[in-house]
């Protein structure tokens, strides 16, 4: 390994530091992903829904991908918001630190934006739109 | 000391002379660089298909060109613009600028980045081999079937228009593949994720959305070759097929793509500003955040494309909501320059900062008229009219040509060594603003006033003869504009005064070498402490030399800490031979010659054979 | 900018295609919709480039090189209130006023209608059959006004679009399906429709008109097109005989005659048509002779190909096809 | 001072990322493939269409071994390079490869034997693109491999170096799982 006044690897223990780093890339990339398998899901359900004739418990399943989808998206928030409270009063070396708070905050908009995207496109059209109008 | 150690890598890095390097070189500087010039000269190529067609629609009813010629046209400038010159142009750019940024002396794999440019001229060149043999692709740049099909459409056109996006993806995929791992592996120590600049973030953004969009767009063409070629039905309606099959594929691939076209020059415009308003931007995380938001919602909003066909309406709303959100990034990201302009310093006004604030009126209006598409009955309205072509001028043109040209423009020292020509630099703006908006600001009241996509002519009574006019007059002047530039260019290669490291003052590491670069880049890898290099640290030397042979340093991904010298391969012509080989393989199967792609085939697989000879195992 | 656009679109009002002077229902919802946009959309741009403009232009000390460390504290908050807070109350009120114009849509298209008409797009000619009249004509369709007609819309080849600014959104016209959109106009009048999806070659005239008149006129027209077209005398005759001994019978058809070809239009009403070759030429009798003697020339790339037929020959056809009232 | 100039393996060597990002586009492909024929399935009133059997799982689930089954031996080469024993890679790379192209015979014989043709159908089509598709990619698998076992021949790898054979092992790797999921879509969907 290089020996150099830069901020290097060692002299910490691996394994949290590899969970640290899982935990921050989940609250940024957990929110996209919970919307992407709700896109899909209610999509795909919705037209083969609609175009097999569509059975009325059609709506309770898409409320539930939502519901799932939302819990998915605010869990990758809590973590990341712990993480940046964590950050704030960590003593660890300061470019480190720099990096962890930015991935934190970043968590935490990410799942803000993703939490009001799956609600507009789940919740918002069930209320106003009768699932299966035919196309 | 530093004379002798840049030396020593003078020595190392060195090319042989002469022509033959021309072919060999795997230098990411003369491949930037060539890639720029190229995407130019497509640019140019669809610039003159674009008069030609505002030549045809200035007045009502003209026949300077048959239907069959204009087809070809718009066709040609759709896919040329978007495939052939904007996307090449800032994978140019960034194979230039990226190594600097980032503070290291090549890009990951230089064999794969010449490969890929050699590709990318063969692709354009298979393109435009329609025109010389006068059947150019003449079903729009989004070839729905079953137009482009087997049955109306059984000529070469789309087998060349549909085998040269197959071929140019094998470009951009290795493109985008090794920007990314440039970006993870080879950045400068200390140059944590949160401290990468905002240009090198919209560049690893949009090579991921590359490597994510091209296969949808890829397996399209394959399901388009097989059903014109061997008789297969996918998008045959009669026999079990479905033409939005070739829908939902396409814009599952073209909205990315038209974000692959916005997020670099969104990271030009995150590097201009800071600059001549000489203060970092505001809010770094929001806008680093905001371009990486943006490339993932890309990937769910492509049926607002497809809103009048027929879909049950509940499913738009999904894709209507994504449709309408992705655009908060995107006014963060305006919020952010804004903020950053006024909070900063007295701005230096030069043709780099005029593009940028031109950028930012024209992509606006371009913006809030894209939100009005996700409203789904609006959407059903206008789209197909001259509506849609207003608004993606609005954000193509306006949301990348210009901050193309401030890119050019900025980094113009950079790159040639050379000042160019503010007066000229100004006059060129200044006309391709004016006439930009002349040419497509009455677009938006021909869609209102019910004039359709794709008219080869329309009748006097639709009550657009005149906008039209204006249109096309206005396209005169933008041309105009276009052309001043490239004087300008031209001329400043010659007679620009000579330009300092650091003409503008900026922060980022690229000017921390000389302008031009030398083929070693940097002289000692420097170690980062900030967002802001080069405003931070007067001082970047460090003694990381790494002299030992063509060497670079690997870093580890979140936090770039060094992990070890990586050794970097010579020139070759093998990525040239190779990229051949493809092109062999292409042009037999545009031929339809079986046995003529198998040699081909076989001859490529002996090229690649002969280029990982040596990778990857016990050094020569 | 944008106060201009709603300036010059009123401004061009007259145009036959101008969806901000809606005459139907559907169209009533999409001009309201566009105003509403282009409204809030003048509203942001005016706020960005005032914000611009201060920024370009307020007083501040010139500064010479770059100053890392001024504080950016006020321009977050900025960046957040304008990039974020505002546009997602502004984004949430469209979605629901989309959600509730696309409801009015989805009760419009699946509540009552009058008739249906089944409108089946062609390489570049629309015909419309009325099923429950038991009619087949072509290019011009009528409807009685204030009455919704369900258009049953496909097409026979390539992808087409079937639009009447005026009146209602667009509808795809795809093989292989059949897409449901309400017609129905306010007023009495004719109506511009076009093809909106680029179809090939003479996809710039594939246009239609929309006929809305009074309910008894409708009747009386209904009646007109139920009519088996009386035998032609004189020339009309000559002209009938040239008709069955040319190609025409290959591709067009005439109710009384054993001319049955379905590529071309039902010609059995041609005369009551009043622009021909999909509203491209006016339905005169010279106008027709130069649309069957070349054809080409008028909408180059159309199927239909000339015909060799002597200047008499020519003239007794168009006798006898401007007979078929 | 300098760093170190060593052989990276793993995922410190660009190499290995190279391969990564070019599978996960290829993985984007094959998922697309895979969707298109479920877009296609459910728009169909009856799947298969009728006239056309369902594809034979038994030989679907024998090749399913081999191919799977391969990835063991190639595992087990790995092991073996990493250790320094260029000939157990020789001889775990070669088995893997016998394997493929059994798997291989086994597609020939089915597009043989099939009573339905690509171009009898939308279904026809689909079966028959999607595993060619994966076809050539075992063969471009195969010649990957094929080419590594050539150059330990040659003498290339050792315990220092040999990032190639990582790299040439993930790929056969990938090209294993995703025929999982073809299997699933292609053979056993059908049948629910």
């Amino acid at each position: 390994m290089a020996e150099l006044d830069v901020p290097t690897a060692n002299g910490r223990d691996p394994r949290s530091d590899r969970g640290a780093l899982a935990l921050a890339w989940f609250g940024i990339l957990g929110p996209p992903a919970a919307w992407a398998a709700q896109l899909l899901l209610s999509d795909a359900f919705a037209e083969v829904g609609c175009e097999a004739g569509g059975f009325s418990s059609i709506s309770l399943v898409l409320i539930a991908i939502t519901v799932a989808a939302l819990a998915i998206a605010a869990a990758a928030g809590a973590v990341a918001f712990l993480q940046l409270r964590r950050a704030r009063s960590s003593d660890d070396d300061p470019t480190r630190v720099e990096r962890v708070r930015f991935m934190a905050l970043c968590g935490c908009l990410s799942s803000g934006l993703f939490v009001v995207l799956i609600a507009l496109g789940g919740i918002v059209p069930h209320l106003m739109l009768s699932t299966c109008t035919s196309p | 000391m530093a004379t002798a150690t840049e030396a020593r890598l003078e020595e190392i890095w060195a090319e042989e002379p002469g022509p033959v390097s021309w072919f060999t070189t795997g230098d990411h500087k003369r491949i930037g660089s060539r890639y720029i010039v190229t995407a130019l000269v497509f640019f140019f190529l669809g610039g003159l298909e674009a008069a030609l067609m505002r030549w045809q629609l200035a007045q009502p009813g003209a026949t300077h060109l048959t239907p069959e010629q204009y087809d070809e046209l718009f066709s040609m400038h759709g896919t040329t613009m978007i495939f052939l010159f904007i996307t090449p142009l800032f994978t140019g750019l960034a194979n230039y600028l990226v190594p600097l940024m980032i503070g290291t002396r090549d890009m990951a794999f230089p064999r794969l980045n010449a490969f890929s440019y050699w590709i990318f001229l063969a692709s354009g060149i298979f393109l435009y081999a329609g025109f010389v043999v006068g059947a150019a692709p003449n079903g729009g740049w989004f070839a729905y079937p079953p137009l482009t099909g087997p049955i109306f459409d059984p000529g070469i056109n789309m087998d060349i228009w549909s085998l040269g996006l197959i071929f140019l993806s094998i470009s951009t995929t290795a493109g985008a593949i090794n920007l990314i791992v440039t970006i993870l592996k080879l950045r400068a120590p200390g140059m944590t994720l949160a401290r990468m600049p905002l240009y090198v973030w919209a560049m690893f953004v949009t090579a991921w959305m590359m490597v994510l969009a091209m296969p949808p767009l890829t397996y399209a063409n394959v399901l388009l070759q097989l059903d014109r070629n061997l008789g297969t039905h996918f998008f045959d309606s009669t026999a079990g097929g479905d033409p939005l099959l070739w829908q939902h594929l396409f814009w599952l691939f073209g909205h990315p793509d038209v974000y692959i076209i916005f997020l670099p020059a969104v990271g030009i415009i995150s590097t201009v500003i800071p600059t001549f308003a000489r203060r970092p931007i505001v809010g770094y995380p929001y806008v680093a955040l905001a371009t990486v938001l943006t490339g993932i919602i890309a990937f769910g909003v492509w049926v607002h494309h497809m809103f009048a066909t027929g879909l049950p309406p509940l499913g738009l709303t999904f894709f209507a909501a994504a449709s309408m959100i992705i655009t908060i990034p995107s006014g963060v990201q305006i919020f952010a320059w804004l903020a950053t302009i006024i909070r900063g310093r007295k701005p230096v006004v030069t043709t780099p900062f005029l593009f940028a604030i031109g950028f930012i009126v024209v992509f606006v209006i371009g913006g809030v008229t894209g939100v009005m598409f996700a409203s789904v009955p609006f959407d059903q309205g206008v789209t197909d009219s001259y509506f849609i072509v207003a608004h993606f001028h609005y954000v193509l043109f306006g949301g990348a040509v210009f901050p193309m040209f401030a890119g050019l423009h900025y980094w113009f020292p950079k790159i040639t060594g050379r000042m160019y020509n503010e007066t000229l630099g100004r006059w060129s703006f200044w006309l391709i603003f004016v006439g930009f908006n002349l040419t497509f600001f009455p677009m938006h009241v021909m869609g209102l006033l019910g004039m359709p996509r794709r008219i080869y002519t329309y009748p006097p009574d639709l009550g657009v003869g005149g906008l039209n006019l204006l249109s096309s007059v206005g396209a005169a002047i933008t041309f105009a504009g276009a052309v001043i530039v490239s004087i300008n260019a031209i001329v400043s290669l010659r007679t620009g005064a000579q330009a300092s490291a650091n003409p503008w003052g900026a922060a980022t590491l690229e000017w921390a070498t000389t302008s031009p670069p030398p083929h070693y880049g940097f002289a000692s890898i420097p170690v980062v402490h900030g967002r802001d290099p080069l405003w931070e640290q007067p001082e970047l030397a460090s003694d990381l030399t790494l002299t030992d042979g063509r060497e670079i340093l690997g870093t580890t991904v979140t936090d770039a800490e060094p992990e070890e010298a990586l050794a970097m391969p010579e020139g070759s012509v093998l990525p040239l031979l190779t990229a051949l080989g493809f092109g062999g393989v292409f042009v037999s199967l545009l031929l339809g010659s079986v046995p003529a792609a198998v040699l081909a085939g076989l001859m490529t697989l002996a090229f690649i054979g002969a280029w990982t000879w040596r990778l990857g195992g016990v050094p020569a | 900018m944008l106060a201009a656009l709603v300036a010059l679109t009123d401004a061009a009002c007259s145009g036959p295609g101008t969806m901000t002077s809606a005459e139907g229902p559907g169209a009533h919802r999409i001009s309201l919709l566009s105003v509403g946009m282009f409204a809030i959309a003048a509203f942001v741009f005016l706020v960005v480039i005032c914000f611009l403009a201060y920024g370009l232009f307020h007083r501040r000390p010139e500064g010479s090189g770059g100053d890392p460390n001024l504080n950016d504290h006020g321009g977050t908050r900025m960046v957040l209130l304008g990039g974020v807070a505002f546009p997602i109350v502004v984004l949430i009120i469209l979605f629901v006023i989309t959600l509730v114009a696309l409801q009015a849509q989805a009760r419009e298209d699946t509540g009552s209608h009058v008739f249906t008409i089944d409108v089946i797009a062609h390489r570049w000619w629309w015909e419309f059959q009325y099923p429950t009249q038991g009619i087949d004509t072509a290019n011009e369709v009528h409807i009685p006004t204030g009455e919704p007609v369900l258009m049953d819309v496909t097409s026979t080849d390539v992808i087409h679009s079937f639009w009447v600014p005026k009146l209602q959104r667009k509808v795809d016209a795809i093989p292989g399906r059949s897409n449901e959109v309400t017609l129905q106009a306010d007023t009495d009048g004719t109506y511009l429709g076009e093809c909106s999806e680029f179809c090939g070659l003479q996809h710039a005239h594939m246009r239609f008109t929309v006929i809305a008149e009074s309910s008894d006129a409708f009747d009386t027209w209904v009646a007109d097109q139920q009519k088996v077209p009386v035998e032609p005398t004189g020339a009309a005759l000559a002209g009938q005989q040239v008709f069955l001994g040319s190609s025409c019978v290959y591709c067009h058809s005439i109710t009384g005659t054993n001319a049955s070809g379905t590529v071309g239009p039902d010609l059995t009403h041609v005369a009551t048509r009043t622009t021909l070759a999909s509203g491209t030429i006016p339905n005169t009798p010279e106008e027709l002779a130069a649309w069957i003697q070349d054809p080409q020339s008028i909408k180059p790339g159309t199927q239909m190909p000339g015909s060799a037929l002597s200047p008499t020959q020519l003239r007794q056809l168009v006798a006898y096809l401007e007979g078929l009232g | 001072m300098s760093v170190a100039q060593a052989e990276p393996r793993g995922a410190r060597a660009p190499g290995w990322w190279g391969m990564a990002l070019f599978i996960l586009a290829e993985l984007t492909l094959f998922g697309t493939a895979l969707a298109s024929y479920l877009y296609l399935r459910f728009r169909a009133p009856t799947w298969p269409p009728p006239g056309v059997e369902q594809p034979d799982v038994v030989l679907g689930a024998i090749a399913t071994v081999l191919l799977v089954g391969s990835s063991l031996p190639m595992l087990w080469a790995e092991r073996g390079i990493e250790r320094g024993e260029a000939v157990r890679m020789r001889i775990g790379i070669l088995i893997s490869i016998v394997l493929a192209i059994g798997f291989l015979g086994i597609q020939g014989y089915e597009y043989a034997t099939a009573s339905f043709s690509w171009r009898s159908e939308a279904y026809g089509s689909l079966f028959f693109t999607i595993l060619s598709l994966h076809g050539l990619h075992v063969i471009g698998a195969i010649l990957i491999v094929g080419w590594l076992e050539v150059r330990s021949f040659a003498g290339h790898f050792d315990r220092e170096h040999h990032a190639a054979v990582q790299v040439g092992a993930l790929y056969w790797h990938f090209v294993d799982i995703v025929w999982l999921a073809i299997f699933a879509v292609l053979y056993l969907s059908p049948r629910i």
